[in-house]
């Protein structure tokens, strides 16, 4: 098992017909995703990997069942792309875009709330169930990062999640889901709201969550873990505590979360709720087995 | 991109907010002629994006022409390099307000804040007494509706013509959050004068660095920039940051670049320059060994971890890079991800020892600084 | 009984401290209107007509129950008074400002429905229960118009509301409970949506609808008497049928109504419902009278 | 407000939208430079803000110059008064498609349509074979989305450069529709010449009255209208059409005047004017009745039955306006609503026989209208 994709997603691509659009789509559908289109404007009647293009996400859907939407849209154009998935009924997001501009992106979580959908991204690689399916831009073959098991990983970064998973496989785990909910300040999904899932995923055992300094998401799972919503063990590694503080936000940030946000701050809120917090990438590894989390 | 706060003046004048009368000078000798456009007692203000300005003695208040050469003076000659100074009119004050719009990620909306109880101090209330700050969210598809910026204007107990004034500035503020895709503006502090007038004392405006594909009016400029490897690194769109310690890094990801710079401190190593080329960067290896270079360094650090930053595509630009620049201090690499192989071949064809793991080429690296 | 607003529904009134506000509100309390408020920003702490003013309708609503909000604001900052009323959770409002610009009426509509709310005009004089409550600027003293009854007006007119409820009232009947939707063109409530309450409505036992030239709002009612969704009996007067016409809307308005909206389409929708048109004021009475309507 | 077809074109060719080449001329002598510019064959096209203008021969293609000066010459005598003439270029048209954008009241959306079968049978079309009309609704919130405009132009069964083109018309389109706050916008049709680009082979937009404070671009002028009456009215504000027949109607509220206008239709009368002085206007009793004394009637009709517009103001004000005016003719009042007892007063005292049933005082009007 797994969350938010398995064989049964049935995925369209959004700008599929583009050089980012066309490369994955072939990786996804290697992995085993369950692509059943793609939409590029202008381009109905074509065929990328052997699946149809439509020219919008409404004459696709009017051809196929679609749960989710895979966009390589450039970030101008993403707010716009998932505004057309939304208003075709699809629940399911995932973009990758880095560069959305700031307004666009509280518009577009905005958007995704009255939808009832779940945005994954932007600036980020997307969601992959290793050895099932993935939606986003992972090299799923690269062994040492894309093992199959039972840890789900959410992260911020990038190659950082890629240096963090390699260590959770080292330490002889595997992923269940990884989701990476993208570095921007606005992700269209924040770390607590998908703990539900993995909290109801009977293949996840334990959770990593791979943070950043800023913002208070580290903040919001100690208060689910808390409130009892997630039970199960999380280690949480946050990278840049040595580094010196880059161009403050005036006084607003810190007037948004109420002072909260500074790397003591979550290391006491999670370390508060039982999660432990890893000051390497090597030690994630080694708190999951402090945890008890078994390896099969 | 922060603007310096004689720019976010600007454009609080263009939106209809009043601001101190000031003038603008680079030199000592544009002095006199400021002083006898804006008067005494004066405040002299370093055009500098760092926070906390008066208290680090930036930011000064000058009764006497004396004073105000003296201050200008030693500022144009402060470690900063401070490349401009504001001369600005001393503002008869009644009571400071912090006023501010930004986004609350988690609502997913605009927000306005506000206190009446504005100035240096306005984080540390932030904390203790919370409640002393309204946060009035603003549906960003309707924008902030005058119904809301009344509501919170008419609520802070001003007198009823601030509160009419006031209740104008948030929708002016908030056009200029708008249209400038703010990531933040800010006034801190507004003054009231004493004949009830509201006049802006600071400005803080940030333009969200996603959106300067449309936001061209203000642009970095080369004075901007302490060193000639951070303007250059700018005009690539490479972030960088210059430091004083012997380990040059180049990698690719924020977060892994930021925890091998964690783990260099970590193992007791010192770190020269952050340099971070993935993402829209993976391929420009060339550049960004060549702002490395210009950085005092003893070694540089190559750490990646890449997936649609591939690996190979890096090795190859490494190698061509050290090729054409033949650096003159060791490097060492760590080039991990999306076709590893392929790169690896490449790393060892130009006679690089490739290593798989960060720590220890992290190890590697401060043995090499230390000459061990 | 009555529909709307009866002597229960807790008013406010924004705009309370303007002429047109305090002159109205006067009056609405003097027909028995439960008034309980008034707001004007800056004048918080002042009273009219013996009710608290505040500075914002969020500060009323924290001092007050209030059910519905009547605005004496100018046109121009209607869709703000409108959205500080919904967001404040009110869910009936009345609006009389002739004037409001049309982009704002479709946001007014649209933002009504989203909250569940149900916005009276612009352009009317409001609803008023003749001898029992009033929200708008009805003169309600005027006896040969205002007569209290089991007839429920709907009106898209001002002046030619009263001669032709004057003319109801002359052939023996009164009014249960008189709703001027506006004149404009995107009125926040259209006839066929106060149908169900005229039909729930025990007291009224007859509606008679005042339209106008344009649109399908007429149309729209004979849909809803053919869903057998109103069973009462049903009048209409419509005027202007010898004018000349005016400026078209181009072709957009025949094409939007899909040629739809002329006098005869009108006509024949109603009487194929078994509803009678009135080409004369006067006859309206006469009309009740044949559909078998009893006076008391 | 209606714009004239040359405007319109103005308006869309600063949105980026293309129109033919054109000249606008005010009488034949500048017939001449025009066609040098414009070339031939060409179009005349009378500048009127009435529709069906081809059907009337308002638009007559011309392939010479004789027949251009002919047809110039008749429009410019022409009983409409045609002020101004749109000389422009014959384009080589492929295909007529038809776009406007208004709104949908009963969905409370913007609303884009679009027809591959433009032209001058859209409204049949609309009837006949509404499918062939696409509808897009349009969140006034978010405005016209790019993938709606892409969408609906990729389902046209267009080439693709065209679609292209038209998503980029729609959004061009689209910010007019706005940025006027127009009732209207409308290009039918959109010529797709035969090497597929898109003009605009005419255009309307009218402009919502209630916006008109903010739209100051486009005013009317004393020329647009055909009597000083018109004018004069329409510098008030004050609704007045005149006719040829014998009753001037000077009444409140709309629907009340055309209820008038009806009831002396029915009952064998003729209307020489329609003026609306209720609403905002009840107080202009006097500037109403000097516009009604401009136009040639054998009585003024007077019927009120306000609320608001208060029965006792607007009696003194007709009482004024007769002191002041002297009328020529008679006058028949039919004044009911608030303060209707003093209303009554007023008008007796000034020797005026107040009638309260208002098809009594349309037969009366008629009575004297007719001399009997």
């Amino acid at each position: 098992m797994s969350i938010f994709i398995d064989r049964d997603t049935k995925v369209c691509v959004q700008g599929i017909t583009g050089k980012e659009g066309s490369y994955w789509t072939k990786h996804m559908m290697e992995l085993g995703t369950n692509v059943v289109c793609g939409i590029t404007p202008g381009k109905e009647g074509q065929e990328v990997e052997g699946l149809p293009v439509y020219n919008s996400v409404k004459n696709a859907v009017a051809k196929h069942e679609i749960d989710a939407s895979m966009l390589f849209v450039p970030p101008k154009f993403t707010m716009d792309a998932v505004m057309e998935a939304l208003d075709a009924g699809i629940k399911k997001i995932v973009t990758i875009a880095d560069g959305i501009p700031l307004h666009e992106m509280v518009l577009i979580r905005q958007a995704a709330k009255e939808h009832n959908a779940i945005i994954v991204g932007g600036n980020t690689s997307g969601v992959i169930s290793p050895k099932l399916a993935m939606m986003g831009s992972f090299p799923h073959w690269i062994d040492r990062v894309y093992k199959k098991g039972n840890i789900g990983v959410m992260t911020r970064s990038g190659s950082l999640t890629n240096e963090v998973t390699a260590m959770i496989v080292k330490a002889g785990y595997g992923v269940s889901t990884l989701i990476g909910i993208g570095g921007d300040p606005v992700p269209g999904t924040r770390f607590a709201e998908f703990l539900n899932m993995y909290e109801n995923d009977p293949e996840t055992k334990a959770v990593v969550i791979i943070g950043e300094l800023g913002g208070i998401m580290e903040e919001e799972v100690a208060e689910e873990i808390a409130k009892g919503a997630f039970t199960k063990p999380l280690v949480a590694f946050l990278g840049g505590r040595t580094a010196p503080k880059g161009q403050k936000m005036g006084h607003a940030g810190a007037i948004v979360t109420g002072g909260k946000g500074s790397v003591e701050d979550k290391i006491r809120a999670l370390n508060g709720v039982g999660a432990l917090v890893a000051e390497r990438p090597r030690l994630v590894g080694t708190y999951l087995e402090q945890l008890g989390v078994p390896k099969e | 991109m922060k603007l310096y706060e004689y720019q976010a003046k600007q454009v609080f004048e263009e939106a209809g907010i009043k601001i101190p009368k000031s003038v603008l000078i680079e030199n000592v000798d544009e002095l006199e002629s400021a002083l006898e456009t804006v008067g005494l007692p004066c405040v002299v203000k370093s055009q500098v994006l760092s926070g906390g300005r008066g208290k680090a003695g930036l930011v000064v208040f000058t009764p006497t022409k004396e004073k105000a050469v003296a201050e200008t003076t030693r500022l144009f000659q402060h470690d900063l390099k401070i490349k401009k100074i504001l001369i600005e009119e001393a503002v008869n004050i009644k009571q400071e307000i912090y006023v501010a719009f930004t986004v609350d990620p988690v609502e997913a909306t605009g927000l306005l804040m506000v206190s009446v109880e504005g100035g240096v101090d306005i984080e540390q209330l932030a904390v203790t007494q919370p409640e002393k700050i309204i946060k009035e969210p603003i549906d960003l598809r309707y924008g902030l509706m005058p119904f809301q910026a009344s509501q919170v204007a008419y609520s802070l107990g001003l007198p009823e013509d601030v509160s009419k004034q006031l209740k104008k500035l948030f929708l002016q503020l908030y056009n200029v959050f708008k249209e400038y895709d703010a990531e933040l503006v800010e006034i801190n502090p507004l003054f009231v004068t004493e004949d009830m007038a509201l006049i802006a004392g600071d400005g803080k405006l940030m333009i969200d660095d996603n959106s300067m594909y449309r936001q061209t009016k203000y642009q970095k400029q080369e004075t901007d920039y302490r060193t000639e490897a951070e303007y250059e690194a700018s005009l690539e769109g490479i972030p960088f940051i210059q430091f004083d310690g012997d380990i040059g890094l180049m990698c690719a990801g924020a977060g892994l670049t930021t925890t091998v710079y964690d783990l260099i401190h970590y193992e007791g190593g010192t770190v020269a320059n952050y340099l971070e080329f993935g993402g829209p960067n993976y391929k420009k290896a060339l550049k960004s060994m060549e702002i490395c270079l210009k950085v005092p360094s003893k070694v540089i650090l190559i750490v990646t971890f890449g997936t649609i930053a591939r690996a190979d595509v890096m090795a190859q630009g490494i190698v061509d890079a050290i090729k054409q620049l033949n650096p003159d201090r060791p490097i060492v690499t760590c080039i991990r991800g999306t076709n590893e192989k392929e790169a690896v071949e490449t790393l060892k064809s130009a006679g690089l020892e490739p290593i798989f793991d960060t720590e220890e080429a992290v190890r590697k690296a401060i043995q090499l600084a230390k000459g061990v």
